[in-house]
């Protein structure tokens, strides 16, 4: 492998007549980058001929024109349903990512979404002309409202982070308008990047709490910790351990007391969702990750939505847009004044991620508070029987009880078989399968979190333990290079992230340059 | 419940598999005062034609951007997305995958960020971009908080001509972090004034082009004086096709170059999803947040791409990230990359000149009614007139003839002393017969 | 290979727990048949809980259950996403099918069929309630007819073979009004199997017209068959081997001098739209696949829609229903009275694919004269160039002068290697691309046929071609077993086609009964 | 042009390896007088957004079925299809690929028809289907010929109570390769004149239930006196929806069963496409018309699906086959398909018994309305009603009130002296206020 093929396509790629161009085998096509194909010069969207002069303009025009390639519909098509299909998907099997929620995306939520009347509105048409939007957005939140047990809803922040950020500086605001300017925020061991990424972002600074033998926040440590620059406790419930914080009405009663506030990443509320309402356990703000729970497509990364629950002292600091209803329909308050006076601000431009709403909503009338509860039971359900059938091959993180939506193991029984935990998730995708997550929580050794969600069949649960089991089987047959190896069967084999990190090629360059280099 | 597989022979069996006398045992941990008997007081499950024709009611009270005149932005723009674009990214292999942490089996998401990444380089003539921002005024805010790590300054001057939800996003975050935004005062044109406010405590100036009120702005005046006091420079861009005609911010100077991409491939949607660019200067990159895709090879050989660099962020850095980002707009940012590979550089120069053009015939058909006065000297698609009228008063009267006439000012900025003013745009989607609709109506209404 | 595993999944899959289930790898599922998944108590729809008594049905309703099975959504999504990866097609790579005209199908053109205006209307609404749909037949019709510079189209032909009908009972209407009862159609030997096919189904016999060595009907064998007993005479322009008929218009002559009609099988007109019309060639009656020259999704087999062109004579015999233009907009008429009284009965019921006619046009408009031009030139263009590229190294049927769309070779190449052309294309597949047409048309020996179409870039040709030679090459040092053992890389290795035929199994049957046999 | 690819460049160089001077040459075997210098005499072509406005605005000018109160049936019927049946019909790899000629690269759509042609057959109560026709009309007219075929014979004997469009087709195709249709009068029930009319020269009867007038009829008497006469029944199917009631066809003693599937997956699409099925007595297979999925192995001894028995088919067997057939329904086929996998035999039943219940509540809010009297006793979703006026203006007035009444029996068979029926049809999309809007104005209306 030599670091010079860096920078240029796998198989040489010229633009003479006569030479061998990349292919590919069977029904799998290799494929260069856009930039790789030739277009300069091409369009592949008809315009009219229509300019005006740029006298205007003059000098702030562009000096040179834009180097940026084109393709006709049919190569631009092709191109990117090549790409697409070197891609695994929920659409294709289990997506057994722990903490990530990856279940079903039902194509009406798509359809509706894409109705005119939703999508081909604009953010700042008069509120008169998109009451059925802003009815919606209403219809949204009080089912948020309602399956919580809270009070009031920020719906605007665009991800999970985005909304832990917007209750943290709820907190914050209502600390202030105390004039108590508390400074740290406490976050277990085993919280996702994020929490303590967005404490440090929303200016606190971050203290760790300790975790008992079962997986659970201690509360000791807690109590020890819990002073009166304490802003909030940030708990996930249930926790990434897969497991519910048994104490959680003590964690809340002793954060209270602190005179702290009670943050409950709500990423996990899958597992509970129509069974448990967090404004019964305590909590003061929750961030719901409408593409987790509420299932709007991941889409390889996004577009998310993290509306945050907020309990009543929290409520009015809530940031703009408010939405109100009046006697003229409803309307919005868009800035900090008038009955909006103690927001904390703004989130981001506009109202939110309509597209997403839409989608949850869909998705709420369609399961109904009869389904929901269902999909707690289910998702709760599937991941016990994982534990349970992989539970006699491999080591279970925290044995005893149940756990909730997600399985989480650790590596103790690969101990002596030369074979790590990435090896053996690596070796599932030559099974047919992707991965679980690996190495986190941080809390468990070389961890691997199985979050099936409620959307699998037995059937294929059944399908996933097996090729665990026959993996783990070869694993204790020392069948080492089966793992090392892997995959062998994907589209790559295993990529080189190092190089990658110590020599970062983050933009495609003409092949003029990368020979520089 | 059609979205849930499991049958109820598979539950009594599963359970029996477990070990468990039944469901509810397995939620034993909940404290049992939290522990809900029965279903929440909400409506039960409903079959899709139900769910569909509820939500195509509430749709239907809602005036569709394309059902007649319409002449809205001021930071969201209306134009048209090729068939081709939606359906793409409507294949299961796009729309269902997860942050391509494997890379192995993400080539298909990896390779396209990849390919997202460069365009944005070369749209905003920087070195690097990631892998996209949930929209333009979360990256804006963003960017401000990167500029304070860089220089270290906890000061950020915004140009009067910002989008106020992007100041506001931006004071909103920066804020409680203990950075302080100004903002200059609402104006057309304030060059002037932005220098005069850089100063060594300054981390970086926030310029918009086109601004706010539509004005194409140079900033390379600016950006030298923000250089020379050891301040960073960033530009905001609400209109993503502007880059098909203007001076790019890397060839104005720019350090950081922030925008709201919707223009490109995601459409309207009330405001989001949307996708925010984010590019700044090669030697910055280890301060950038969000993702970046990165090209390596496999155990092969073969060239490959991975997700790279996340040492900056939450899941490797956690409270030492250079922000909180997790999930952020793949989809819109795949959306944007499709469009913009059917376009290429000659189709959205094309397609940038023909908003231009438009926006000019607009401009000729209201400059001559009686009321109307153009404010907005240079300006790509959109601009800002003054009425002898309250303007959200016009926008008003001419919705309910079916014309949505644009954004007026005080409805952004209701402090800004500008209740007369409205800001009007004009894209390829806008026809000669909106425009003289418009212009008639317009008429009207001021006479 | 054993016959007894023929009805059986081809790994195990039993309802026991622990049994290994059927999997894949990489990104390949294996995927049973859903009639295997065991969902035959489930559903994936949600109907309401209403029903009425039976008793208006005593007697008419099912003795037993439905025995199919159901699947919930995800299951459904997942089989066939599962199933759909199994599949070549156009959106993949080149699919050179001679004769197929397997071109880019646009986005836009499923959008616009799908609007509610188009795919939510019913054929017997008053017409007074579907005048955009007619007047987009009209539309339709008005752009066939200038393109073909003939005076009449009937759209109503659901295809290729059921427009050849329609022309041909049209023929048979003519004649019959007076008073000739003809009984013969002559056919040449390189015609598609629908063409004779049509002619037996219409009652006629049929006679075959030899071809002459380069590649075009035999006129003198033409003049010799072509007596008062023939009722036409049906020619594929371009022909089946890629070539234009020179002699069309003495073709034309010779065939209304003996009484008879010219019919012209129209599926190759992707090679002259806009730059040749049919009228001009003195054509009687020609059908347009609508799924080939305008783009139509060929979707694994059709819809299609076969619309034929009319000349003056045969215009009054077109089949019901006939739109009509009045001053209160569109009517039809639907029954074969009054105007339409000479009409030669109806081909189906109501008006034909609306479907295709939408998508149809969209693509129309969108190339406009100037762009259908320059699809003729481009399809020319490109069949010529494979043919440059190949003709050195594969032996052209008819190597002198220019083909039109399709390039047409036979196998003389490659006697002595032991490799039949059969083997050659299943070796391409696993070059990643799908095989040409073979052993069509008979004319050729072994032939090898193939259409490009104007839709793909010169870089696919290349790499298209550059297999080809690759193959060519390894077939010329007779390195036999990658031809004879190919596909090694597809998702099967090569079908017993033979044991399919030999011992039918149409459906699946469940495992009890296929024990049995 | 954004679907072709060349460049000019390409093209130059292109004639160049080909050694062309330039496109003409390769036009020169088109005779000269043939050969037009220009475009023809059409638009030039059109971006989307225009085409895309164009055919909205046509599309517009239709009132679609879900647009208001909605009643019609006869031989097409309003069902909801689930969102995700069109979303996997548009899958690249279904909607851009050809018949499946090579099987190795074509399991997709090679295993949906398999599962296609066992639902078929296990709905029609038969043993083989085919892979589909191009609808019910063509369907049964292919049936008529097979049946001759079978029998030698060269009547067929259509009861009255066939759909006049199918009795068309059958009698266009048949009459010229000599075989003649006999349709007896129009008639909700026609048993015993169906009986009556076989004879020895009769080679099939057609019998349609639920017929045109929605009536369900038991088949097996003429069945057994067509069997005792050594002719073939086909029957006919025109609501497929009905299979999940009603007894099927083979239980009734069919030897071929047609039918319009078009209500399962497919949708109303102004009559087309959409997807005839066709089952058959085993025995009657090497006489079927259209395409057949089979199943066999691999070279690995996998199993694996092929086309087969294509010695019956035209490209094999030319003016021997028994059809001329080629393209088919093979997407609608496979949106058939899916809709049922995601129904299931549950599912499809439960469906169908929605459906009558809707009928019948359809049937007592008309039956009370002063002249109106109902005619068809046993129905499954359609039923006749006469009126005291003339069907088709009724249908006019209240089309003018937005509501589309149903068929009138005029306009399929104007000769039967029915002027004053009207059929009617209740769907799971029909709701009460659907009936209750109905039958207030047509009460209205007949007043
Ligand atoms: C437990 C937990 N918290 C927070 C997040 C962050 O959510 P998002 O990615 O939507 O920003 C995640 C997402 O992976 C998570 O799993
Ligand atoms: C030359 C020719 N004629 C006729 C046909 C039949 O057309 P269809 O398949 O639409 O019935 C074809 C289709 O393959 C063909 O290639």
């Amino acid at each position: 492998m030599s670091l010079a093929r860096v920078g240029r396509p796998s198989r040489a790629e010229t633009d003479t007549l006569q030479a061998p161009a990349a292919s590919g085998h069977g029904l799998v096509q290799d494929e260069p980058l856009i930039f790789e194909l030739g277009g300069w010069d091409k369009t592949g969207v008809d315009l009219p001929d229509e300019t005006a002069p740029l006298d205007d303009l003059k000098g702030l025009t562009r000096a040179e024109a834009l180097r940026l390639p084109g393709l006709s519909e049919p190569e631009a098509v092709r191109h990117y349903v090549r790409l697409s299909q070197k891609n695994h998907a929920i659409d294709l099997a289990i997506y057994p990512l722990g903490s990530c929620t990856m279940k079903h995306n039902p194509r009406l939520d798509e359809k509706v979404a894409r109705f005119a009347g939703f999508a081909d509105i604009h953010p700042l048409q008069p509120v008169s002309t998109v009451q059925g939007a802003l009815a919606l957005m209403n219809e949204l939140a009080c089912w948020l409202t309602t399956l919580t047990g809270m009070p009031a809803v920020a719906l605007s922040p665009k991800a999970g982070a985005h909304g832990e950020l917007c209750g943290l500086l709820a907190i914050r605001a209502a600390h202030e308008a105390k004039g108590d300017a508390r400074k740290t925020v406490l976050v277990p061991t085993s919280a996702h990047g994020t929490n303590p990424a967005t404490a440090a972002l929303a200016g606190y600074g971050v203290v760790e709490i300790g975790q008992t033998d079962d997986g659970r926040v201690d509360l000791a440590d807690l109590k020890a910790k819990l002073h009166d620059d304490v802003a909030a406790v940030m708990v996930t419930n249930p926790n990434t351990c897969g497991l519910f914080e048994r104490d959680v009405l003590e964690i809340a009663r002793l954060t209270h007391a602190a005179g702290a506030f009670f943050y409950c990443d709500g990423a996990n509320f899958n597992a509970i969702v129509g069974r448990v309402r967090p404004g019964d356990l305590g909590v003061d703000a929750m961030h719901i990750n409408l593409h987790k729970t509420f299932s709007t497509p991941h889409g390889g990364g996004g577009p998310g939505a993290g509306p945050v629950v907020l309990s009543q002292a929290l409520a009015k600091h809530a940031p703009t847009p408010w939405l109100v209803s009046g006697p003229e329909g409803f309307s919005l308050l868009e800035h900090a004044d008038g009955d909006a006076a103690a927001a904390l601000g703004r989130m981001c431009a506009f109202h939110g991620q309509m597209g997403m709403y839409v989608r949850a909503l869909a998705y709420m009338k369609s399961h109904g508070a009869d389904g929901l509860r269902q999909v707690a039971e289910d998702a709760v359900l599937n991941a016990n029987y994982i534990k349970a059938r992989l539970g006699g091959a491999l080591s279970v993180a925290y044995p005893e009880g149940p756990c909730m939506h997600e399985a989480l193991f650790d590596d103790a029984w690969l101990e002596d078989t030369g074979i790590a935990t990435l090896d053996f998730a690596k070796a599932l995708i030559d099974e047919g399968f992707h991965p679980m997550t690996m190495y986190f929580p941080l809390v468990a050794h070389g961890a691997m979190l199985i979050e099936p969600t409620e959307t699998e069949s037995r059937r294929e649960l059944d399908r996933f333990c097996d090729a665990v089991l026959r993996l783990a089987e070869a694993a204790r047959a020392h069948d080492v290079e089966r793992f090392k190896g892997a995959p062998f069967h994907a589209p790559l084999r295993r990529l080189d992230e190092t190089l990658a990190a110590r020599k970062p090629r983050l933009r495609w360059t003409p092949a003029e340059n990368s020979s520089a280099d | 419940m059609r979205y849930l597989p499991l049958t109820p022979d598979d539950r009594r069996d599963m359970l029996a598999v477990i070990g468990a006398t039944d469901i509810d045992s397995l939620f034993r941990d909940v404290p049992e005062s939290a522990r809900l008997a029965g279903p929440i007081d909400l409506p039960r499950h409903a079959g899709e034609l139900e769910v569909e024709r509820d939500l195509a009611r509430l749709a239907a009270r809602n005036r569709a951007a394309g059902a007649g005149p319409f002449f809205c932005g001021a930071g969201a723009y209306r134009h048209h997305v090729p068939a081709s674009v939606d359906h793409l990214i409507q294949r299961s292999e796009f729309l269902t995958s997860y942050t391509p942490y494997q890379p192995e089996i993400a080539q298909g998401t990896l390779q396209s960020l990849f390919e997202f990444q460069t365009q944005v380089a070369v749209l905003t003539g920087l070195s690097v971009a990631n892998a996209s921002m949930y929209d333009g005024s979360t990256a804006c805010a963003e960017a401000v908080m990167m500029a304070a790590r860089v220089t270290r300054r906890k000061r950020a001057i915004l140009s009067g001509g910002v989008h106020p939800h992007y100041d506001e996003a931006a004071h909103t975050l920066a804020h409680s972090a203990g950075i302080e935004t100004v903002r200059l005062p609402a104006a057309i044109d304030d060059e002037a004034a932005v220098i005069e406010a850089i100063d060594a405590d300054t981390a970086c100036v926030v310029v918009q082009t086109p601004n706010l009120f539509g004005a194409v702005t140079d900033v390379t005046r600016i950006a030298e004086a923000a250089r020379a006091a050891g301040a960073l420079t960033v530009v905001v861009t609400t209109e993503a096709v502007a880059f098909g005609l203007l001076k790019s911010p890397g060839e104005m100077g720019a350090d950081i170059a922030v925008a709201e991409g919707a223009s490109i491939g995601v459409g309207l949607n009330f405001g989001g999803p949307y996708v925010g660019l984010f590019a700044c200067r090669e030697a910055l990159v280890r301060q950038m947040p969000g993702r970046l895709a990165g090209e390596t090879v496999d155990a092969a050989g073969d060239r490959g791409f991975v997700l790279t660099l996340s040492t900056r962020e939450q899941h490797i850095r956690r409270d030492k990230a250079t922000s909180n980002i997790c999930t952020n707009s793949g989809l819109c940012a795949l959306a944007f990359t499709i469009h913009l590979s059917l376009l290429g550089g000659t189709g959205l120069a094309k397609l940038a000149r023909i908003n231009h053009a438009r926006a000019r015939r607009l401009r000729d058909a209201l400059i001559g009614i009686d009321g109307v006065e153009v404010l907005t000297p240079r300006f790509f698609n959109e601009f800002a007139v003054r009425l002898n009228a309250d303007a959200a008063e016009t926008v008003e009267a001419l919705a309910a003839r079916n014309i949505l006439a644009g954004v007026p000012v005080s409805r952004l900025d209701p402090g800004a002393g500008m209740d007369d003013v409205l800001l009007v745009c004009a894209t390829e989607t806008t026809t000669d017969d909106d425009i003289a609709a418009f212009a008639g109506a317009l008429a009207e209404e001021l006479a």
